[in-house]
């Protein structure tokens, strides 16, 4: 395929996305509300796990806290709509305000990537961990976004051409930036630091970039989030949602982006097939992680990869 | 690249897509399908537990006597697991998927309004067993709810510090992680100013925390006439167990968060003499309430019934009584039907719908004694 | 001066579960280098494992709030949940030994969601919380306005028990010349001719019945035991173990304090009460930051 | 006389109360090929971490080009012109041959961020050049066959000169090599030194060379300086070097036994 093809691909995935958004929504066409409510939370998954896959697959670090960045960028675009128009009828700043939410988050990722160069493995988990933590405290404790009870009366702007297009754009940035030149620096701080330092590439640079675009879409995931469930609130940014990605990101394969696409879109449907199950959902969920790690760790849908040369 | 990746990625999610729609059923006509959505896994599943046994014993009750409308009723309960998110997918499943007439839920506030526009939306009465935010109603004309609000409760328990237990100076110990501790905290403070009363301290904690020591002795070294803790049962225990350790000897009061056998199991002498609101008393209440604590003591292996479970089992028979008078098992008319009530008797006493759509019903105070909850007053709204 | 003087006894009453804690994470980081996050639920089923020992033991001993009880009851629990931690280690973790530490780390986050969920089923013991029966009579003493009780001093008697004979174990018998072995070079040491599964079979033991202990002085403390009461502690207690040192006993019990006492303080001060979830956080990462040894730790150089 | 290339100054650093490197002074010039040989622990890998900046010196200056290094990070260094490999082979694991130089090809690399994303015609003529150096290099040192293959399953020699090539690939000035002929059979320790030789010559550049083979070093280099215990005990052509009492004592005697192949540490 050729490199200019890319581009191509991507405008033809978010047209397709703007055409299906427009039938899924339409009244008479349309998918029911519960189908459509989880086919855009699939895609929300798609673009947590594909960015999250850029810190902890692509350059090898350890992230326990997306959830935190999701958390920065849901409350931020939820409190943009809400002062730019409480009624929603302001779809237009929907774009500005998620727009808004991704580079908060951006920043909160410049602060957890910069302790990042002192600290590897798992005291950087421990530090994303309590990064998460330290986030939804705040929030808590912050009355402007109605700390414990919640943000409510967000407008419902997210569709599914929205959420799709994004998560495109998502696995389009990713993959375009890990197999340029220039990405292949993240690969490099993955396989070896100490070596990928000595061949002239700013290990630092490279990490805290990477926490800041991982950062960004997860923000730009939290914006979405957001506007489609319509109430945000701090405990829903907990611990145990940053495990949930990191989970779609291991059971797909570390790095492997289609890998974790499907596994994002499965771990999200498959948890709704099994209602009837739910009283052991929780727990065969905790087993299928440690199975996971030792039947297969290097993710379900990892099959070989094939970097050659020039392509 | 996007060919190879699309290749790789469609079978498994074509698969998991195929899972999700296999479980489409068409329902059949016999039944009423009533919706309930309840933390039974996850960190407050005690207390989404104790509203489902309620609301389920409550079903049991009216489809052994006949069902409604000459129909059974079928309770189709979802579990959110705690989890913020996952409430919203419960609902539309409920409403979109199971075609559910109403729906139960939620004892946390926080979860209700997550499911409040939903419901609201897809014109689907929803009825709250225990969420007292005032916001939950106002989400719209088809949320509705059986408990009191924060303000009502928070203003009963600040005019009583004032009034019975004489207190000019109250130190507040707030659950922080909570909104329902934090509603009540805000209202009693607004009323407790206004009845010329000084908050002393005011303290904050996390629900689940087992360790409130730092805290209560700065309270301590407050001074306070009394302590208002708008907690649930289970911090509230060791509250005042800790409370009572570091010689804290002034009451403790708190909201209908405390209404429950374990507070007395857990907090042994060290409860004895503090008050709280809550919906009934058990003591002093009539046939209604003895015969629903005998009937979930029999169906739940003689575990005795905490509010939520009153309230979860009054929510149903409030749905119930709405259909009945809407004479359909239409989501329109029994909004209607259910916006209408006047004089619903509910085993956590009368209630009345007012035009927000709140539950307006007494409260009554009661007294830690002897190992028992005693009545001490009632406090019309 | 009164008011501190309680303060200090409520901050060493909370620092030394921590510190407790924070020995057995120590002790099993410092042989195998990873968290173990089930830390965390061990501690939980330890005070479960009391709980439903309780009775039994007093019936045997013909009466409840006995100090021999309180020590069988102790033991056996701790027993109960050494076999446990053995168990465990050799079912989800001797699997991946060789594979990334990040492996391992999911795979003991994956075992403590495991035994949470598991717990909390209604056939297990259920997400209510339950009264953890009085193991010890209990008295109350007052010191002018001062009040503690004699949980408050049984606790830091304990934690210091336990620190001398880690101490004892780790530096004085041959078990632990081997326990320092596997730490320095697993590989060095087996050639060397130390068991080093068993080694690490018995550290994980060791930490196991150690945060049994902690479970039930935690439960003692404040008698309503949940299956989600360990998550907490086991947090603070590894922010703990970092703050000391991780791998060093005192540090460890160094750093338990510190954190409970600073918490207590400050959980005292209106305006941040509310935020002392994210203190603790607060403090780890600046430790982090400023001196990733913790306190009482060495500095390490990674070899190129 | 021109300033040397790099230049050591007493260079010290302890580890705790170990002194790993002491007082050491040395240069190694443009275009030069200096050894440096000692005893297994006498500080080799040390002194060549100090002068990659992997660790700092704790006393004493290094000088490259005349700027000083202290507290510049590896990847700076790189950038200034030191290239190194390592004693334990370090590739990048889960990339290809081509990747591998195509990752150290970031400081030579016109085309960002940006332009990764917006793929257009910068992007497009950067790659392109990328490439064109990638293959060159391949091709010159006869693995553009492996291109595609993980680099961590090529043949240990090969692997070795991959990561030498990947070295060069960052135009350095000054090539570090950590061990390169350990774990060769004789052709192969042949053929490495025509290939150090060739590097020298074709690219102009200064070698600084770790080995223990005392074969490879004294065929190859001009000049050759003994560590022992952390300390310069000797420095001087490979024939001054062979008659050094200080050397034969401390050193050749062990040289003998490494002849046979000692086991890489």
């Amino acid at each position: 395929m050729s490199r200019s093809g890319a581009k191509r691909w991507l405008l033809l995935g978010i047209a397709l996305a703007a055409v299906a958004s427009y039938f899924a929504h339409s009244p008479e066409l349309g998918l029911n509300r519960y189908y459509l409510g989880v086919t855009i939370d699939a895609g929300i998954a798609i673009i947590l796990a594909v960015s999250l896959n850029l810190i902890n697959g692509h350059t090898g670090q350890f992230s326990l806290g997306h959830a935190g960045f999701m958390a920065v960028g849901g409350y931020t675009a939820a409190k943009i709509s809400l002062l730019v128009s409480p009624a929603g009828e302001a779809a237009w700043c929907f774009p500005l305000a998620l727009l808004a939410g991704g580079l908060l988050a951006a920043v909160a990722g410049l602060l957890v990537g910069i302790p990042s160069l002192r600290l590897r493995g798992d005291y950087l988990a421990i530090v994303t961990l309590g990064f998460g933590e330290i986030i939804r405290v705040a929030v808590q404790n912050m009355d402007s976004v109605g700390a414990a009870s919640g943000l409510k009366g967000i407008p419902k702007y997210t569709t599914l051409g929205w959420t799709f297009g994004l998560a495109a754009f998502t696995i389009y940035v990713i993959t375009a930036l890990v197999n340029s030149t220039y990405g292949r620096g993240f690969i490099a701080v993955h396989d070896d630091e100490v070596a990928a330092e000595s061949m002239g590439i700013p290990t630092t640079r490279y990490k805290v970039t990477a926490f800041v675009i991982g950062a960004f879409f997860a923000g730009i995931a939290g914006g979405l989030y957001a506007h489609h469930k319509q109430f945000l609130s701090p405990t829903g940014f907990d611990f145990l949602k940053s495990i949930d990605i990191v989970v779609m990101v291991i059971l797909g394969g570390m790095g492997r982006t289609a890998g974790v696409v499907a596994a994002a879109v499965i771990l999200t449907l498959l948890p709704e097939s099994l209602r009837a199950f739910a009283e052991y959902r929780m727990i065969s969920y905790s087993l299928l992680i440690i199975l996971l790690m030792m039947l297969r760790p290097q993710g379900l849908f990892a099959f070989s990869r094939k970097s050659g040369g020039a392509r | 690249m996007l060919v190879r990746f699309l290749s790789r990625a469609a079978l498994p999610l074509g698969a998991s897509f195929a899972l999700l729609l296999a479980g489409c059923s068409g329902g059949g006509s016999d039944t009423i399908k009533v919706g309930e959505f309840a933390s039974l896994t996850g960190k407050e599943a005690t207390f989404g537990t104790s509203s489902h046994e309620g609301t389920l014993l409550a079903f049991e009750e009216i489809n052994a006597a006949g069902g409604l409308l000459g129909k059974k009723l079928e309770l189709i309960t979802e579990d959110n697991q705690t989890k913020p998110g996952e409430t919203a997918n419960a609902v539309n499943k409920l409403i979109a998927k199971d075609g559910v007439v109403a729906l139960l839920g939620e004892v946390a506030s926080g979860r209700s309004l997550e499911a409040a526009p939903i419901c609201q939306q897809s014109k689907i009465p929803m009825i709250s067993p225990a969420s007292t935010n005032p916001q939950v109603t106002q989400t719209g004309d088809y949320i509705f709810r059986v408990c009191f609000i924060d303000p009502f409760q928070g203003t009963v328990m600040a005019n009583f510090a004032t009034n019975t237990l004489k207190a000019r100076k109250v130190a507040i110990f707030t659950d922080v992680k909570s909104d329902y501790s934090k509603g009540l905290a805000k209202y009693f403070k607004e009323r407790f100013a206004a009845n010329q009363g000084t908050i002393v301290a005011e303290l904050d904690f996390n629900g689940g925390d087992k360790d409130f020591k730092g805290q209560l002795t700065a309270i301590k070294a407050a001074a306070p006439d009394g302590v208002f803790v708008p907690g649930y049962y289970t911090d509230v225990a060791l509250i005042c167990i800790q409370a009572k350790q570091l010689g804290l000897n002034v009451p403790l009061f708190g909201g209908d968060g405390w209404e429950s056998q374990t507070l007395l199991e857990i907090g042994k002498e060290a409860v004895e003499g503090h008050y709280f609101s809550t919906h009934y008393a058990a003591d002093a209440a009539g046939d209604k309430v003895t015969a629903f604590v005998a009937a979930y003591k029999k169906r739940f292996n003689g575990k005795v019934p905490d509010a939520m479970a009153a309230l979860g089992y009054d929510s149903a028979f409030f749905l119930a009584d709405g259909i009945k008078r809407a004479a359909a098992a239409e989501p329109a008319k029994i909004r209607d039907a259910l916006a209408a009530t006047t004089a619903f008797d509910a085993v956590t006493g009368q209630i009345a719908m007012n035009a927000q759509r709140d539950a307006v019903k007494s409260a009554v105070i009661l007294q830690v004694k002897n190992g028992a909850f005693k009545y001490v007053e009632t406090v019309k709204p | 001066m009164d008011w501190l003087l309680q303060q200090s006894i409520n901050g060493l009453g909370l620092g030394s579960i921590y510190a407790l804690i924070a020995l057995g994470y120590t002790m099993v980081y410092g042989v195998l280098r990873f968290i173990n996050f089930a830390h965390s639920d061990i501690l939980m089923l330890g005070a479960f494992a009391a709980f439903y020992l309780e009775p039994q033991v007093s019936r045997l001993l013909g009466g409840p709030e006995s100090v021999l009880g309180a020590i069988l009851i102790a033991a056996l629990a701790a027993g109960l949940c050494a076999l446990l931690g053995i168990l465990i280690e050799f079912l989800a973790y001797r699997p991946l030994r060789q594979r990334p530490r990040l492996a391992v780390l999911i795979t003991a986050i994956g075992v403590s969601l495991f035994i949470e969920f598991t717990a909390q089923h209604d056939k297990v013991f259920s997400a209510k919380t339950q009264f953890f029966p009085r193991l010890l009579p209990e008295h109350t003493f007052q010191w002018g306005q001062v009040f503690f009780s004699s949980t408050d001093l049984l606790v830091p008697a304990v934690t210091a028990l336990m620190l001398g004979a880690m101490w004892f174990i780790v530096q004085k018998t041959r078990t632990g010349t081997a326990m320092r072995a596997v730490s320095f070079n697993q590989q060095a040491a087996s050639l060397m001719g130390v068991n080093v599964n068993r080694i690490i079979s018995f550290t994980f033991g060791l930490g196991s019945a150690l945060a049994a202990i902690a479970g039930i002085l935690y439960a003692m403390k404040a008698p309503g035991i949940e299956p989600l009461m360990g998550v907490q502690p086991g947090l603070r207690a590894f922010i703990a173990a970092v703050l000391g040192g991780i791998g060093n006993l005192p540090g460890a019990v160094v750093g338990g304090l510190v954190l409970g006492i600073l918490e207590t303080f400050l959980g005292g001060i209106p305006w941040l009460s509310s935020y002392r979830d994210g203190i603790a956080f607060a403090i780890l990462i600046l430790i982090l930051l400023f001196k990733p040894a913790g306190l009482l730790g060495k500095a390490t150089v990674e070899k190129v | 006389m021109s300033a040397p290339l790099l230049q050591l100054e007493e260079a010290t650093i302890q580890f705790g109360g170990l002194t790993a490197v002491s007082a050491f002074t040395t240069t190694v010039a443009d275009n030069e090929l200096v050894g440096l040989i000692g005893p297994n622990g006498a500080g080799k890998t040390t002194a060549f971490n100090l002068i990659t900046g992997v660790y700092q010196p704790t006393s004493g200056s290094i000088r490259f080009a005349g700027q000083l290094t202290a507290g510049l990070k590896p990847s700076q260094l790189t950038r200034l012109g030191i290239a190194r490999t390592f004693q334990n082979i370090r590739l990048f694991g889960s990339m290809s041959v081509f990747d591998n130089i195509r990752a150290a090809t970031q400081l030579h690399r016109r085309h960002g961020i940006l332009d990764a994303l917006w793929r257009g015609r910068a992007y497009r003529t950067g790659e392109q050049d990328v490439e064109n150096r990638v293959m060159e290099l391949l091709e010159i040192f006869s693995l553009e066959k492996q291109r595609g293959e993980l680099a961590t399953s090529l043949p240990y020699g090969d692997q070795r000169r991959l990561e030498i090539v990947r070295a060069l690939a960052t135009k350095p000035r000054l090539l570090l090599l950590d061990e390169p002929a350990a774990g060769m059979n004789p052709t192969e320790k042949d053929d490495l030194m025509r290939l150090i030789r060739f590097v020298k010559d074709r690219y102009q550049i200064a070698v600084l060379l770790v080995e223990h083979d005392m074969k490879v070093v004294m065929g190859i280099c001009q000049r050759i300086a003994v560590l022992e215990y952390g300390r310069k005990i000797a420095e001087g052509s490979p024939l001054e070097i062979q008659r050094h009492p200080k050397v034969i004592e401390a050193y050749l005697g062990a040289a003998v036994a490494t002849e046979k192949e000692a086991p890489d540490a």
